[in-house]
């Protein structure tokens, strides 16, 4: 009696995927492979054992097992791996991925019912990818007059900035970072500058009512809650005396900035939840009023890419509350520092006469590997962590920062209704900037009384 | 159509005069997620709304016409249809009226069965209403919490009448069967729970300060504005007239309970959301009330003749449903159907008040004003 | 620092003339806002490159002065451009006639 | 300062809430417990016996074929056929019983009042969903059949809220 | 590598000047001004001031861009197409702008900073900082005073006619 | 301004045991000029009163066209109201309209309550009301008028529309005689009256 689909054939089945198969290889090998090459081909290549590690040599080292450690450490520490891979992209888009897993299985708690349950078998684990398929599989619609170009071209800007903001991220000590500018935190200021614009210009390219509504009020929130967003960031630089972030987090060694400036952390993070479009200010899309407000036109990947840019928003903003205010990776080491000798020179391991014959360095390569060019150990106190330990001690305290700041981010969503815009801007103009300015005050006179800044204690 | 294009009085301050560029017209619905099934066709300039027309109608499907084909027996399942969630409440009146017409006794039991029935039903649909509620402004959990409580009523009325929703339970003469026999604990323990419940709802979404600030004086119709617009239900008790039909004119045994009503003076948005919830409570109350009164036995029907027939007469009942009062008016000409049967509904008369409200108000208190009006548009369009 | 003061000049003096270009010839208010700011920008470009070829901090803080004033300027500017577009209904400075006094 | 109490009464209320049983019925998984056999029409005291109006059950020996039922549902949903069966009973000559349209019905169960023989009556067999039309229409042999159905679940209440277990 | 990305920059910058003075939709003229301005961040971090590159792309891509687009959305579609051009106005034009880009070349190319370079360390950002406190501080509050009074002044300017009533119809 | 005219009693007919349809013609023969919800003061002496000649008012409920005769509906109140209708204190119920065809007739029933009299809102007034019905309906430009309540009960704006469009009945003096439910292209006769036929039934 029950069939799922009656018309179901395996052979056609095996037919798509196999068809598919076939042209997925066939544009793999035709331009995949010479891509391959010729970004390899113009790549700044390492250096390794003294050899140039060009592409060929790349290739043959990969079925050399002897030289595959050398080729991987080559690759962590390449541009490359920091853009996409680590500290850059695909770091932010797995913590994001996490970030709307737990919204909805804890909005699901909070509410009273089970959230996504069956996709993944374990309590919905692979709901997100089902999501993606979806909506990668759906049509795309544009509407008959939009503005074509720039209603393409806005998700995919959505999300561009969005990972620009996260390469400005420090994540761990030693620049694990993909851009270490000296004026880090005024590049985030300029970046975030351009979410206002792409949304307007995607308003009003998908020639709407309720899109160009939710457009405008997007762009009065973003404009008037910047504000308030920068000047709460102002006492921390005044304490500081830096704009760098990884120079910020150190700074906070002995005690986050939590501590001294709440006020700040407060107008911050209120700030933070209206650029994000978070309830209880998510206006742009109030869908009671006006349907999804600038998302209303996008369908298919592209409200995917916007939701992707979202979530990578969230991220970043939630990493950098963590930097400012809560001494970002800084924490107490979860292990005892390893000793010198067994990094620096390995544990040699005998052969059945005693002779040490081979020399085997820390495990968990390639992170415990000695390599005297890049790797310093740093000492705090007597004891001794090699910057590997470090790099994971920093990027455990991190993560577990953010999502702590994501968790308070996500529960306002199932607490508080929406806001009206006209309560919203009173607020951003009102309250939050004079409570900035208290702010700054408050930093100045600390400042001035000596007791932190650069005549104080640090 | 020799129709009067039609001049609305504007508040002072928003006369237009070039109406070119600076008015837009928005039609909210019938497929816009804060309508429902209806249409507002809102003219706004820059963040005011300087016109809103209501264009019901989209789901009429002519109850009243198709009450005419029908006899008074075979009307029942289809005149609760407009309000499968409060269809005890739309189908009252009809019932009191056949049975002033045909002539009939209720027996005693039947009687608190009746309005244990139908305050049950006010509670299933004060909280899907509720649950609209919470979702229109956004508040997410508001729309979880109430349409899973509702659950426990929905499983009382399944155990009384054996459906979830369309019941089709009261018959003119008593109901249609007897409650099951452990139905008074189950019954009582279930509103227990349900009350404790209810303060965690005052606690996130009533006591909710940024609720407060949104809903508070948006929306405030006076109490002589009440009154002249014939508003009715929640609308008319939140702008403080002391209204309900259960206690004016008190039907079956609502006389021999002690209903409370509940009236706020504010006539705003929020007051106008806060009266079904004190209803609910109230609803709690006079359930246990009833289970103590009722009762233990005896019958529950009262048997009608295959086919009854009305006299040549007229009849208007009328109850307080979960939207206001919801009358029923029967002209009989001495056959098994109904000659002219009219459903008076507190969503219809409710609606008269919307563009009233909506006019002048900002376009993010919609969605507040439209849905605390306590209006349901299948109701409204019968 | 591989590059020569003179290429950041000739690319300012590039910007300029097509500043002027544009106030010459456009009649439409915002086209010659944008000229305007494309000149402004020619100017800071000078003052930074000048400013780091002799090196002194003057150059950066003249340029971010200007900078910050543009900001205000196009404020003006667009609320005087609105105001003529609810009076004239166009931003067709030629249209603007009755300013003339 | 009311604010700030509201959002903490709120916040604390929500988190509070992270804690309390799930009330969500799984329902593949776990069904709902139903009271009773099923809505019939009790003889003795003249009124319905409470229980879910689901899929009808027919009586085949009990029927005989007066059509009672049909002309009930004339004006409500015009569900019900009367069609030829195929075996003879005593007490029903004419050899016709009532076919079911589910696709029409609304299960208020007037057939089950207006039968006089109580022949029929509703059941609490409710998954009656089919890919066709015609899957929906369901011949007195079908009807007859007793429904197997598995209910376990019920709504517990205690001290961590109301859930279904 | 250092000359193909300021050749790069350089035609972006001027190609997008001219885009934006040329394109017939409003809209995509100041998508086109804000590459020049984006272009000119990008000639700033040639020249080793981030600093001034950032407030670059924080003041003119975040609020004045924004403005922009805002007031081409406020005025009728309709008018961004109509164009009032006369071509010899134009061709005047091309050739005033040809006649002071050649002119100003041929003094600068004669003059004598065609061959200065630098190996000198670029200025901190904190030494602008200190200079804002220091010498220029009166400066710093006119400017002040100058921003806050335009913004004020445009305000004033860019309010509705009848917010007066409104104001009335609350009470 | 009052005037008093005899008048002679032409026709009753007993609706039910308290309610009854009552025929006025006066004496001159001359029917004034008068409003739906307007009301006639009608005084006769009463034997147990000693003769006293006793008034009170009657709402008329023929059509003001009609100039033949005053029509009453009257029913026999049993507990006696306290004074007078104030048009301020009620609300429309309900306005329901019906069709009798073989009266040539289409009758309106206002359902009005009371608020805040607390005598009034237990009970619900109905004031009967008919208008002159035609065979082939132009909802607006035909015969079928009736005056407009809206300026007195205001709650009755819609519920007279949906009369309007339900059964043709074009309310004069009301100003937004528009479709309510129906839709704006519908073509057909009003669904209520009676010879509109329920398809497939």
């Amino acid at each position: 009696m029950s069939v799922i689909a009656p018309k179901f054939r395996l052979g056609y089945f095996l037919k798509g995927i196999f068809d598919n198969a076939f042209w997925i290889l066939t544009i793999v090998t035709l331009a995949g492979i010479p891509l391959i090459q010729i970004v390899l081909f113009y790549m700044d290549l390492p250096v390794i054992d003294g050899e140039l590690l060009t592409a060929f040599l790349a290739f043959t080292w990969l079925f050399n097992p002897t030289m595959q450690i050398p080729l991987i450490k080559s690759l962590l520490y390449s541009d490359l791996f920091r853009i996409a891979a680590f500290p850059g992209f695909g770091f932010a888009a797995l913590i994001a991925a996490a970030t709307i897993f737990v919204e909805r299985k804890m909005l699901a708690k909070l509410q009273l019912r089970v959230g996504p349950f069956y996709c993944g078998k374990i309590e919905g684990l692979l709901q997100l990818a089902g999501d993606g398929l979806k909506l990668i599989s759906k049509e795309i619609i544009i509407p008959a007059k939009a503005d074509k170009p720039l209603f393409w071209a806005a998700p995919v800007l959505f999300v561009g900035t969005a990972a620009a903001f996260v390469a400005l991220i420090p994540v761990a000590p030693g620049g694990w970072v993909v851009a270490d500018l000296d004026v880090g935190l005024l590049a985030v200021f300029a970046v975030i500058g351009f979410f206002p614009i792409i949304t307007i210009l995607s308003a009003w390219s998908a020639n709407s009512k309720f899109p160009f509504i939710g457009g405008i009020r997007a762009l009065h929130q973003m404009v008037s809650f910047e504000i308030p967003l920068i000047l709460s960031l102002l006492g921390v630089v005044i304490l500081t005396g830096t704009l760098n972030l990884s120079e910020i987090v150190e700074s906070q060694s002995n005690f986050p900035w939590i501590i001294f400036m709440p006020i700040g952390a407060i107008v911050f993070f209120t700030a933070m939840l209206a650029e994000l479009e978070r309830i209880p200010f998510d206006l742009p899309e109030a869908e009671s009023e006006i349907v999804a407000g600038w998302l209303t036109e996008f369908s298919g990947m592209m409200y995917g890419l916007v939701q992707l840019g979202s979530y990578l928003k969230l991220y970043a903003f939630a990493a950098l509350f963590v930097i400012i205010f809560l001494g970002g990776w800084t924490g107490p080491m979860f292990w005892p520092p390893l000793d010198t000798e067994l990094i620096m020179e390995g544990t040699p391991i005998p052969n059945f006469k005693g002779d040490p014959v081979l020399t085997v360095h820390a495990p968990g390569l390639p992170l415990f590997d000695k390599d005297p060019n890049e790797w310093v150990l740093q000492e705090q106190g007597e004891l001794q962590y090699t910057s590997g330990q470090l790099l994971i001690n920093g990027v455990i305290w991190f993560v577990l920062k953010t999502v702590a700041v994501i968790f308070f981010i996500l529960l306002p969503r199932g607490v508080f209704p929406r806001i009206r815009i006209d309560m919203l801007l009173h607020i951003g103009w009102y309250k939050l900037i004079g409570l900035a300015f208290v702010n700054i005050f408050i930093a100045l006179g600390l400042v001035y009384a000596g007791v932190l800044g650069p005549g104080g204690i640090m | 159509m020799a129709e009067v294009i039609p001049t609305k009085e504007m508040p002072p301050g928003l006369q237009v005069e070039n109406v070119d560029d600076r008015i837009m017209t928005l039609n909210v619905g019938p497929q816009h997620p804060g309508s429902g099934h209806m249409r507002i066709i809102v003219k706004i300039d820059g963040d005011y709304i300087v016109d809103a027309d209501p264009d019901p109608g989209y789901v009429h499907r002519g109850e009243e016409k198709m009450a005419e084909a029908r006899n008074y027996i075979t009307n029942i399942p289809h005149l609760e249809r407009p309000v499968i969630h409060d269809s005890c409440n739309i189908l009252y009146p009809y019932v009191l009226g056949v049975e002033d017409l045909v002539g009939i006794e209720v027996p005693e039991r039947a009687k608190y069965v009746r309005v244990i029935a139908a305050e049950l039903n006010r509670c299933i649909y004060i909280q899907y209403w509720l649950a609209i509620y919470g979702i229109f402004l956004g508040h997410s959990t508001m729309f979880m919490w109430p349409a899973g409580d509702r659950e426990l009523f929905i499983d009382l009325m399944e155990k009384i009448s054996g459906a979830r929703v369309t019941h089709a339970y009261f018959v003119p003469g008593g109901v249609r069967n007897d409650v099951p026999a452990n139905f008074e604990d189950v019954c009582l323990r279930q509103v227990n729970y349900f009350e404790k419940r209810i303060k965690e709802y005052g606690d996130i979404f009533y006591d909710n300060p940024i609720l407060k600030a949104r809903t508070e004086d948006t929306g405030v119709l006076s109490r002589e504005d009440a009154i002249r617009l014939g508003t009715t239900g929640s609308v008319l008790r939140a702008s403080g007239v002391d209204y309900d039909v259960r206690v004016k004119e008190p039907y079956d045994v609502y006389d021999e309970l002690d209903v409370h009503t509940n009236v706020l003076k504010a006539g705003d948005s929020y007051a106008r959301s806060k009266v079904p919830w004190l209803d609910m409570l109230e609803s709690c109350n006079i359930i246990r009330q009833a289970l103590e009164k009722m009762p233990k036995s005896g019958s529950i029907r009262t048997k009608l003749k295959p086919n009854p027939k009305g006299g040549l007469d007229e009849v208007y009942r009328r109850v307080e449903s979960g939207r206001g009062a919801a009358g029923c008016y029967i002209v009989s000409k001495e056959k098994p159907e109904p000659y002219r049967l009219k459903l008076s509904v507190g969503s219809f008369r409710n609606l008269i008040a919307l563009p009233y409200l909506l006019k002048g108000e900002k376009l993010g208190n919609m969605p507040a004003v439209y849905w605390s009006l306590n209006y349901w548009p299948v109701e409204a369009d019968r | 620092m591989s590059n020569e003061l003179i290429e950041f000049v000739l690319v300012s003096i590039a910007l300029l003339g097509i500043g002027i270009y544009g106030l010459a010839v456009k009649r439409n208010a915002i086209r010659m806002l944008f000229a305007v700011e494309i000149i402004v920008n020619a100017a800071n470009l000078n003052l930074v490159a000048f400013a780091r070829f002799m090196p002194h901090s003057g150059g950066q803080t003249l340029a971010l002065f200007s900078i910050a004033i543009a900001a205000a300027e196009v404020a003006v500017g667009l609320a005087l451009i609105i105001v003529a577009y609810r009076m004239y209904k166009n931003i067709d400075i030629a249209d603007f006639r009755s300013l003339k006094g | 300062m009311g604010t700030a109490t509201g959002i903490i009464k709120a916040l604390n209320s929500g988190v509070k809430h992270l804690a309390v049983k799930r009330f969500t019925l799984r329902y593949p998984e776990q069904k709902l417990k139903f009271v009773g056999d099923g809505y019939q029409f009790d003889p003795t005291t003249g009124v319905g016996i409470a229980g879910l109006k689901g899929r009808h059950m027919l009586f085949h020996d009990h029927c005989t074929g007066c059509q009672l039922c049909s002309i009930a549902c004339e004006g409500v949903a015009e569900a019900i056929a009367m069609v030829k069966v195929p075996d003879s009973w005593g007490q029903n000559k004419k050899a016709i019983m009532p076919q079911i349209d589910y696709g029409k019905c609304v299960f208020c169960g007037l057939c089950v009042d207006a039968c006089p023989f109580y022949a029929l009556y509703m059941s609490n067999d409710y998954e009656l969903s089919s890919f066709t039309k015609e899957g929906l229409i369901y011949t007195p042999a079908q009807l007859q059949v007793k429904p197997q159905v598995q209910q376990d679940s019920e709504l517990i209440i205690d001290k961590r809220g109301a859930r279904h277990g | 590598m250092a000359d193909a990305l300021f050749l790069a920059i350089s035609v972006l910058t001027i190609g997008s000047a001219i885009a934006a003075l040329e394109m017939r939709s409003l809209v995509y003229g100041s998508i086109a001004l804000m590459g020049t301005l984006g272009g000119v961040a990008g000639f700033y971090v040639m020249l080793d001031s981030p600093f001034v590159a950032m407030f670059q792309l924080a003041v003119y891509v975040g609020s004045i861009a924004v403005l922009i687009l805002f007031t081409v959305m406020l005025v009728k579609r309709e008018l961004i197409f109509k164009k009032i051009e006369d071509p010899k106005r134009k061709f005047a034009g091309i050739g005033l702008m040809l006649i002071v880009i050649l002119a100003l070349g041929a003094i600068i190319m004669d003059s004598g900073i065609k061959s200065i370079s630098t190996d000198s360390d670029p200025v901190d950002f904190r030494e602008i900082g200190g200079d804002f406190l220091t010498y220029y501080w009166p400066a710093l509050v006119l400017m002040a005073l100058i921003l806050a009074g335009s913004v004020m002044g445009a305000l004033v300017l860019a309010r509705r006619e009848d917010t007066v009533e409104n104001e009335q119809r609350t009470d | 301004m009052v005037e008093e005219h005899k008048a002679t009693l032409t026709y009753t007919q007993l609706l039910k045991e308290d309610l009854g349809i009552f025929r006025l013609v006066p004496e001159d023969g001359v029917i004034p000029d008068y409003k739906a919800g307007q009301f006639l003061t009608i005084g006769m002496p009463v034997k147990s009163e000693g003769g006293k000649v006793v008034r009170r008012a009657y709402s008329i409920a023929s059509h003001p066209e009609n100039k033949k005769f005053f029509e009453f509906v009257i029913r026999w109140v049993r507990k006696p109201f306290p004074g007078r209708l104030t048009t301020e204190l009620f609300n429309a119920e309900s306005v329901s309209g019906v069709d009798f065809p073989d009266e040539k007739e289409i009758g309106v029933t206002y359902h009005l309550g009371s608020y805040t009299d607390p005598a009034y809102s237990k009970q619900v007034l109905a004031l009967a009301t008919r208008a002159p019905r035609e065979e082939t309906p132009n909802p607006g430009n035909d015969s079928t008028k009736l005056p407009s309540l809206r300026d007195m009960f205001y709650s009755v704006e819609f519920h007279e529309r949906e009369v309007f469009e339900m059964l043709g009945v074009y309310f004069e003096g009301h100003p937004d005689n528009r479709r309510l439910l129906l839709p704006e292209d519908w073509a057909d006769l009003p669904p209520l009256r009676k010879d509109f036929k329920n398809k497939g039934r």
